[in-house]
Order: C-alpha cells, then structure tokens, then sequence
C-alpha cells in the first residue's frame, strides 16, 4: 500500500468499485427477470478503471463515455435511481428511459452518453474540448472508449485532430483484450496500443487496469498534462471483462480457464487484500460497506419500480427543441 | 416442405454457398470465433476454416471495401456488416465504388459481391441500433436490394445473389432469426425479379417487405374476420422494384396501404406509392396510404417502441379508414 | 434590391455570422488558406483569425463529430463538408449523433450546428462528384434540411439556421455559385417554415428545390410561351417539409410535376408525389409526374450529363404529356 | 549516376518522365481551349514518382490510383491516345469516356482507377490483395494515394488490415506536401508518414521522390518484401506539386517563392542534367525524344478528336451486367 493514499480515499476507491459490482449483478438478475431489455454489457471485472480514474475530473470536465458506461456514469455522481430507472426505460431514468443501458446522459454532470456506435463518441469528445478551448475554459474531455474502437477510422481521425489543434482529450482505452468475440491479437497488428500514439504525436502510456491506485494515479498525471495546455494524451487501461460481452454472448471466442485466471486478478479483491493487508480495512468495514450498497440498490429498483412509464404522447418531444411554442411536427 | 427458423435458414444458405464454390468466402465483424452476432455462421470457423470465415477489425469501411477489392480480383465474397446501423460507415464504399465502378470503367469491371445485413428494430435495442435503412439503399444505381421475409427467401436469395454479376444488398430483418416458417426447398435460388402475393384478397392491397410483411399479414387476418379481404404483396426485391405486380394488385383492389419500417418522410413506402400514382392512378377509389415508423429516434421503453413502429392493429385502422373514406 | 452572385450571397451570410455571434466559427477542408474550394470564405482567414477559420485535415466523420461536440459544448460550428458527395464518411455521426442525441438523452442537450455543402451535378465532374442526396438527408428526423434557391435564401437561410437549437444542413448547388440573382436585403434571417410560389400559374404546378429551380422557371417561360401556364413552387425547405403550400397551389391548378435532380427510385420528389396523393388526392385532375435524374451514375461527358439530369425540355415535355393526358 | 543503372533504362525513365510532362502541358492547354472539362489534377513535378516505381510490378501486378493519375496510366502502359480520348470524355476513351480526368481504368493492365474520393482506394487494394492471397497468386497490389488521405479513418483501417492479413499491399504514400490548400504540418499532428506505419507493425521507408532511381530503388526492395510474403509495406516519396491543385485554384496557400525553389529539383530538369554529366545522353537524343512525344501527342489528340461520342442509348449501359439478354432497367 502507498503510503500516499490516506484511508479514506482507499475505503471510497473500494466502495465504489463494489458499488459497480453488485449494482451490475442485480442488473445481470434483473434482465434475467425481464425487468431489463435489450442490450446490457456489464463492466464486471473492469471496475478500477472508471473508479481510479473517475476522480482525476472535477464537475466541470465532461465525460464521454460507451454502451459499456453503468460504472462510468455511478461514479461520475448520477444517483443510483435515475441509472436504474433508466435500465427499466422509465421516465425518471436518466434520460427519461429512451436510451436504456447503452445511452446514459446526464447535463448536471457532463456526461454526453452512453454512445453505442464504436468509435463514434471519439469526434463528440473532440469537439467537446474544441469548444472548452475556445471558450478559454481549463476544462478536459475525458473519451473512454475500448480496444475495439482502436481499428475504426474515427480513432486515427480524432487523435490526430486532436493533436493538431492541441485540444484537451484525454483518450482513454479500456483495452479489455476483447471487441466483442474477436481479441485483441486478431484485430490490430500493433497489439501495443499505446504504441499507436505516437503516429500522431501524442504522448501515451499504458497501465495495469486492474490495479485502481495505478490507474488513478496514471490518469491524474495524464489529466495534468491535458489541463495545462499540452493537447491530447492517450492511456491504455489493460484490464479484463469478467463477464460475457452482453447478455446473448455464448463467449465461444474464449476458454473458462482464461477468465478464471484473469479472475485472480480482480480488482476488487486484490485491493481489498490489499487494505485489510495494511490494516486499512476490517470485516465490519467490509460488511458496512456491502449493506450500504445493498440498501442503495434496493432504493434504486424500488425508485426504478415506481418511476412512471414516459407517456405515450411524448413519444416525439425533443426530436426537435419546442420553440416559441412552436414544435416541429413528427409524423407517423 | 420442412419448419425451420430464419437464422437456420440464412446458415443453410450460407453453408450451400461456401459448399458450392471455392471463391466464396464470408467476411465481417465476429463471423468466425464468435459464430456471427446473430449466430448464423456458429460453427462455419471449424467447418471451413479461418481463409474462408474471417473475423474482421472494427472498421466497415474498410472490410466493405475490402470486399469489393475481393470481388474485383474474382473473389465472390459475402461481407456481413453487423447490423445496416454500422453501414453507414460503409456508405462511401458503397455508393462510390460498389455501384459505381462498374458503369464508370466502362463496363471493364465487375464486382460480384454480397453484403448482408440485420436491420430494423422491435427488440429494444434503442434509437442507435433500430434503423431501417432499405430504403436509402434502394435509391442507388448499380446495386440489387433484397429484403428477404420468408425463410425460403432468406435461404434462396442468399444463393440467387452469388450468381449476380453486380453487387447484391441483403437486409435480413433481426426480428425474424428466431421466428420459423415453412421452407420450400425446390426454390433454390428463387427468382430476384419478381414480387409475391403471399394472401390473395380484392379489397385492398396492403405492400410491404421485410419484417413488416408479417405484420401486414397479421392484419389482413384480423380485417378478414371483419369481412374486409387484403391482398399482401411481399415486394421482395426493392431494386430493381417489380411494380407491375403492384399494380396488377392495386387494378384488382383498387386501393392500396404501404406499410414500410422506414421513418415515413423519404421513405421507400413513398416511392411505392409515387408509382402506383404514375401507374394505376386511374384505378384507384382513394389515395394510396402510408404506415412508416415515427419520425422518432426509435425509444427503448417497449410502450413507446411499439407506437413509433407499424403494427398490425395501426394498419388495420388505416384500411378501415381508407375504405371508408 | 441589389443583384449578387450566389457565392457572394453565401459570404455575406457567413461573414454577417461570424461579426454576429462570437460563438460562431467555421470549420472544413480548406476553408481558410485556400479561401473555400468554391471561394466562398476567401479573405476570411486573414479577416476573422485561425481561431474562427478552421481547416481541417480530411476526415469527415470527426470534423463533423467535432462540430457536434463543439455545439454540445456551448459554440456555434458551421462546418463546411466541401461536397454532399464526402458527407458519406460522415453520416454515422450525422444521423447517430447530430440527429439523435437530443431526443435520446430525453432532451437534456441541444446541438445547434449548422452544416453547409455543396450538391449536385452539371458541371461534367463524373460519377463520384455529382450527387444530389438531399433526400437522403430529408428522411433523418432531427435535423432541418434547407435547399436554398435564390441569393436571398443563400445569405438568409444560414443566418435563420444559426437561430435554431438544433443541427441544420444547408445544400448549396455548386452550379449556382457564379449566377447572379436578386438580392431581397430587408429578408434577414429567412423564414424557415414556408415554401415559396416563384412563379404564379393555373394549369399546373412545378415544384421542385435548389438548383433544378431554375429548369423549371425556364420550363415555365417556354411553356408560357404555348400559352401554358405554371405555377413554380420552390420547397425551400425539405425538412420539415411545408406541403400545404403544395396542396394550396395543386388545389388550384389540379396538376402537378416534381422535379429533382437526386435519382428517380426513392428520390424526394416521390416523398412530394405520395404527401399530394395524401393530402389532395381528390383535388387531381391527373397522376403527379416526376422528373428526376437517370439511375445511373453520372457520366462525364456533357451530352450523357445532360441526358441523365432533368432539364428544361424535358421537363416542358412533361407537362405537356400531363395536360394531354 | 550509379553503374547499376544501364543507359537504356536510364533513357527510358528520362523518356517516361516527359512523356508525363508534355501531355499533361498538352492537357492544360486543351483545358484552357475547352476540349478538357471538369476537374483536372496535374502531376507536373511529381513525374519521378511514377516513373520509378511502375517499372517493379510485373503485368499481373494490381494498380489503384487516385484523381492525380495520368503519370500511373501512363506509365503503366495504357495507350495515350484512348487516355486522351477519356479526358475528351470519348467513347474510345479508357472509359468510354464517362470517367475523365479522374477516373482512368483499364482492365487489361489491371489499373483500377482513377478513384476520386480520398482514401477510397485503399480498402479496394487491401481488397484486391486478398483476393490474390486466396488464391496463392504472387501478385502485388500497389496502391497510391496523397498525403492527405493519410488523414483519412482508411488509411488506418486498411493498414492495420492488410498487416493483420499479411496482405500483399504496397502502400505508396505521394506527399506532395499539400491537401489541396493544406500544408502537411497543418493536416498532420505526425508530419513523418513513414513513421505511421510502426502503429500497425508494417515497415516503411520515406524517399525523395524527385529523384527516379531512389523512387525505383526503394520501390523495387519494397515489391520484393511484399511478394514474398511478408505482408504490407508503406512507402513515403517525398514529392512536390508544381502546379496548381486543381484547374480552379488560385493558390493562395503557398508562395511563388517556395514553388520556384521547389522547382530547383525539377526531377526531369536535374535526371537529364546527370545524365548528361554521365554521358549518358546527348542533346540530340533528347531531341529526338522530344520529337518522338510530340508526335505520340499529337497522335494521341487526333485520335481523341477523331473518336465518337459515346451513344445516347448507352447513358445506361453498364449500371447493370447484361444477363441474359436481361437488362435490369434504368429510369428516368
Ligand atoms: C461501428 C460499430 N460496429 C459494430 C458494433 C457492434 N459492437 C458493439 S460492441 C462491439 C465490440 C467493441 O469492442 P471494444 O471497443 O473493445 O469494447 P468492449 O465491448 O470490449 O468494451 C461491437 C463489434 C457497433 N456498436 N458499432
Ligand atoms: C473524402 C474526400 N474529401 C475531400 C475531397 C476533395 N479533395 C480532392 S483532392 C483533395 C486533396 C487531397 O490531397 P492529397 O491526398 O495530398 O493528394 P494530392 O491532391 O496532393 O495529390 C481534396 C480535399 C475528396 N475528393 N474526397
Ligand atoms: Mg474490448
Ligand atoms: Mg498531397
């Protein structure tokens, strides 16, 4: 343990990446219970990455993420309830139950999605920092996206837009070594990832994703160098993806034993061990800790379970922005 | 005859295809390993092995075009992009090279190849992976569009489309997978020039394709129980379209509904009903009606999913309402 | 009324858009140092600064995505894609993004862009510079499609289309570019709502956008010339589209031709033909004809391009067969 | 002048290069006469660049160029007069006619294009290698392509696949310096292109392109790593465009100074003067070369003159293959 983090900080990383975790698995049950439609992709596994890097941003950085964005958006600070009102698709989700699990949103805190088409989130979050720099605002675009979206057009696109006009995004890969069934080895010549940076002139590291304090503390050197005018970086999150890529996913692409060593290294229990190593963490804290969750995620389905269904006659408001009254038509 | 489902049916074609010539070869996002998005090539990575079933890169920009390089060095490659949502990556390709090259050479180069694809919506999946874009394809010189609705279609257009010459769209609706049907065995490969009446009838035509034939049939079942008889024209093929089946039909009904999934302003349910105005105007009791999908992002939430779509009950209320206008 | 040429018409709208509103800056390949492949931002580089003056690298699909980004994030992008024909590459994040992300996040974000390009064909530059895709656009629900005509509409439109909230796409015909036209200055910002009459007639109605404007005002004159007389509606605005303004005048002359220059099969001229058969289908005293380019790509010589593109005589003789028929 | 080099080679480079050059100053003329229409791209300056590299692929070898393609046409071996005849927009054109300037094919020297969207080649070569590959041809795919379509999303998709596959593409980066109006600094965050390819593991080599013997020596080596199996290679050849962009541009974007010293390096200019130097040519051998294009021009241009139209009745022909008899029909 670093003596650097002091226990409060190590007990939050801990609560936040179980938060992610058992509100996953009662997604996990919940589709299972229809409750949830659609596609789900759980975050299972690659939780110290949006919990170590979540809090290098302040409220007034944006955030960009993918279809796999539960754990992104909870710990960006949306509340429990709207997320899971969201998964119901009701009107108290976080985008009043339109988007579902690929398409959390939420103005308050800057986060613009919650994009399910590969790579598109990347031009988003580059033109999100175009603005901030504009506006002569100290403002970064944190753009998560995974090892999939390295191989599309938009992620050599946007890293050298980027780059070029010094823009304040950070990309960040989410390399769980898989895009969808195809690994990492079978979709890019280059396995290095953050070996591709320097095509652009972009300056990169990758780190263990699985270890929440390397992450944080990699992202927050790398949130320094964007905040202070240097243009983009790149950092590469090597992590894993405990469960399927979505709940139709038969994993044929990969063996059981392969996951199960990679659950050796779940992030969760490592840095648990870890602090109750070093004293940080007791049973009981432990034990609070998961009752605290479990108290929140029950709040949250029952504010998911009474939330209201979005009525029927707005099915069109805010395909267009109602002005003066004035609401351009949508047909049927 | 023989029941089985849609995915079987595509598998069956699929494996005939690649059984039938060595130059075929199925390319695309998680094809091989995975065993196809929609499990229609599960197993093909072993049976033929990694030349002939290739995982691609996420890049459909690159591996449609890839295809066309394929076919125009004598390779007769099926390219599936995942869903017609991912498509518009490709559009470049497709609408500069794909249906272009060919005319723009000269008549030098040909490139026979297949694209297929999942389209629509009706499972959820929210506003950026339910479009249905068959319509937009349909407007492109150069390229055959088929929108296959029966499991015989699915299995025989896929081996009627290898013997095209020139690049063949297929949009397999993702609704329809697990459904089953009756296969009919003997077409194959069925006829890429005409359109099917798949229930006769002589009040009213109902036109449609794809996954809302079903729907159309559905509610020419429930109309029949009213005394109302709809014929249901399967297009089939939306180009080239075959509308002289169309308006045989409509001078028979003298009325007619299109019902298309597509957003209704541009949709290919207008250009069906433009040509029954060019062509049956004179036949006709009352204007042609349209049911199209909302202009909406398609929303997640079942209740507001379904509204935005064509359903039956939506096109029965519109015949009652054509017939009694 | 002064007169000026359509370019100038397009620089003084931008030029009136950038001293307006600090927020709004313009962006593409080759805007600035180059001036605008089509002149239209010469000078503005040296006279609004890099800031505000943008070229970008070619890369559709970000540059347009950065617009999106950058209007999410409180700017006023008018990105400028040189020619429909490129906005291919970046149709994912328009019909994915730009359009949806404002109903999807359940209204939570607005992304007031404004996208400008070049359309359409007559100027022999072959199969890959020549199309006309506004009817594509026209399907998207989302976003506001113009197609202006006339100088007024050139300079006006892009001004109204700062005004609104959400994502605007402006065609600008490329043939129009060097014609001189009348500039009506009290028109500022444009109303975004109606079609336009251009030319008052009874017998029947041309309605049509953009550049094919002119064919059919020239087609007028010859026909009146027969003693026929037409009446030239100009759709200004193809989403949302004003059909009542097409319904008042076909109410009147009972006789209508669309004309467009994007291909015939699910062209937006059938969108036109099937809301009139809608709307006014009673009111007809024949089918609604359409004039639209030939389903092919177009070819480079002028004789073939202008055999595959709808003009004047072509357009006359298709009134004339209407009025016989 | 390097003894590997022998005399009628080294004439006939000489020869290729102002083959080039006077029929595309034969072209600007014709455009400015109006019997060219539309776009037309030169290739004056970059001449070196074509001539060096077309002699390393064998007939059976596969060419993609872009709208910049009359040198590659030419050179490959396509008759001047049917490529006259194409930017006459004739039927005895390349094309019939229907392509012009930008769009010159001809299948029997395997030249696919005259493509005219930037980048659009490239994943119709990595495509055409593929097929080669399946079927255990030993061909290569030379594909050709701008500094700006470097920018492009498929620059990256189709390196990164064509190294997955170990594809026989030979990627041939012309870097003129400028997209259109667009610097290269002020379009690439990474102005070294060569240095791109190490991002999808492919190698690659930078080259002055004004001289014709690096442009071949380093071409040859390149053919030679691609048809041996070793998968793609990028070649950069460092060129210059001493003419405008475009017949429309008023190229504001560079100045006359910089042009004029560009043109110091002249590749025809500075390969004839070092052969002289060499003994290598006379100035009557040059004379007779020149006599020899004129009249090939001259040739050329009668036959484009003397050409038909392409027939109404065709404007449809070929949208579809006629099958049977069965033509699928084209409306209007
Ligand atoms: C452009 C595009 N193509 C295909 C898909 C289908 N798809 C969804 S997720 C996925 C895999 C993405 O992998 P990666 O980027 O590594 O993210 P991960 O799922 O591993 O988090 C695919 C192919 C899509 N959504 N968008
Ligand atoms: C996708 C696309 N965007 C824009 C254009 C317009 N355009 C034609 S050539 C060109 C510049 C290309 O530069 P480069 O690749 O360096 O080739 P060069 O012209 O220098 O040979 C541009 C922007 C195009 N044809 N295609
Ligand atoms: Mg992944
Ligand atoms: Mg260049």
């Amino acid at each position: 343990m670093d003596a650097v983090v002091d226990r409060d900080h190590a007990l939050d990383l801990l609560r936040q990446m179980l938060r992610i975790r058992r509100f996953e698995e009662k997604c996990a049950e919940l589709y299972s219970g229809g409750k949830i439609r659609g596609f789900l992709h759980l975050y299972i596994g690659e939780e110290a990455v949006a919990v170590g890097a979540m809090p290098c941003f302040t409220s007034e950085d944006a955030i960009v993420g993918t279809y796999r964005e539960h754990g992104h958006a909870l710990i960006r600070g949306t509340p429990m309830g709207p997320l899971m009102a969201e998964l119901y698709g009701k009107a108290n989700g976080c985008a009043r139950g339109r988007g579902g699990s690929m398409h959390f949103f939420d103005a308050t805190r800057r986060f613009y999605g919650g994009l399910a088409i590969v790579g598109g989130g990347l031009p988003v979050a580059v033109g999100l920092a175009l603005a901030d720099n504009m506006q002569q605002r100290r403002r970064v675009t944190a753009c998560f996206f995974g090892d999939g979206a390295v191989a599309e057009g938009e992620f050599h696109e946007s890293l050298n837009l980027a780059a070029l006009w010094k823009l304040p995004v950070l990309f960040l890969c989410e390399n769980n070594l898989y895009a969808m069934g195809t690994a990492l080895g079978r979709h890019q010549s280059q396995t290095d990832i953050a070996r591709k940076a320097d095509a652009y002139a972009v300056p990169a590291e990758a780190v263990n994703g699985m270890d929440v304090l390397e992450v944080e503390a990699a992202t927050r050197k790398a949130v320094d160098f964007v905040r202070t005018g240097h243009g983009p970086y790149l950092l590469e999150y090597r992590t894993y993806r405990f469960r399927a890529h979505s709940m139709y996913d038969a994993e044929l692409y990969r063996t059981k034993d392969e996951v199960a060593q990679w659950k050796q290294r779940d992030p969760i229990a490592l840095f648990h061990q870890q602090l109750r190593t070093e004293g940080y963490v007791t049973d009981a804290d432990l034990d609070n800790m998961e009752t605290a969750i479990a108290a929140e995620i029950a709040e949250a389905v029952s504010f998911a379970e009474m939330s209201p269904w979005e009525p029927m006659e707005d099915l069109t408001k805010d395909v267009y922005t109602a002005k003066n009254g004035f609401h351009r038509s949508a047909q049927s | 005859m023989t029941k089985i489902t849609y995915r079987e049916a595509v598998r069956a074609g699929l494996r005939e295809a690649l059984q039938g010539d060595p130059r075929v070869f199925l390319m695309g996002e998680d094809v091989g390993k995975y065993g196809g998005t929609y499990a229609c090539s599960k197993g093909f990575l072993e049976e033929f092995g990694p030349e002939r079933i290739r995982d691609t890169p996420l890049s459909e920009s690159t591996f449609v075009g890839a295809g066309i390089g394929a076919a125009l060095g004598g390779m007769k490659p099926i390219v599936e992009v995942m869903t017609v949502n991912f498509s518009l990556l490709a559009l470049d390709q497709i609408v500069n090279n794909a249906a272009t090259i060919r005319h723009m050479s000269g008549g030098q180069f040909s490139i026979p190849l297949v694209v297929r694809m999942a389209t629509g919506a009706g499972r959820q999946v929210a506003a950026q992976h339910s479009h249905s874009l068959e319509g937009w394809y349909a407007h492109i010189p150069g390229i055959t569009v088929l929108a296959p609705a029966t499991v015989t279609d699915a299995r025989g257009m896929l081996l009627a489309a290898l013997q095209e010459p020139d690049p063949v769209f297929i949009f397999e609706h993702a609704y329809l997978y697990p459904l089953e049907g009756e296969l009919d065995e003997s077409a194959l490969p069925v006829d890429l020039i005409h359109a099917a009446i798949r229930r006769a009838g002589s009040d009213i035509s109902l036109i449609t394709f794809g996954g809302s034939l079903w729907k159309a049939l559905e509610a020419a079942d429930q109309l029949a129980h009213e005394g109302i008889s709809a014929e249901v024209v399967d297009l089939r093929i939306l180009r080239p379209l075959d509308i002289s089946t169309v308006w045989a039909s409509v001078r028979k009904t003298h009325r007619a509904v299109v019902i298309d999934e597509g957003w209704r302003t541009g949709s290919f349910a207008a250009e069906v009903s433009a040509q029954i105005m060019e062509g049956a105007f004179f036949d006709l009791d009352s204007p042609v009606a349209r049911v199209c999908s909302v202009e909406v992002p398609i929303p997640y939430p079942k209740h507001l999913e379904d509204a935005a779509l064509p359903q039956p009950e939506k096109i029965a209320l519109t015949v009652r309402n054509v017939l009694g206008g």
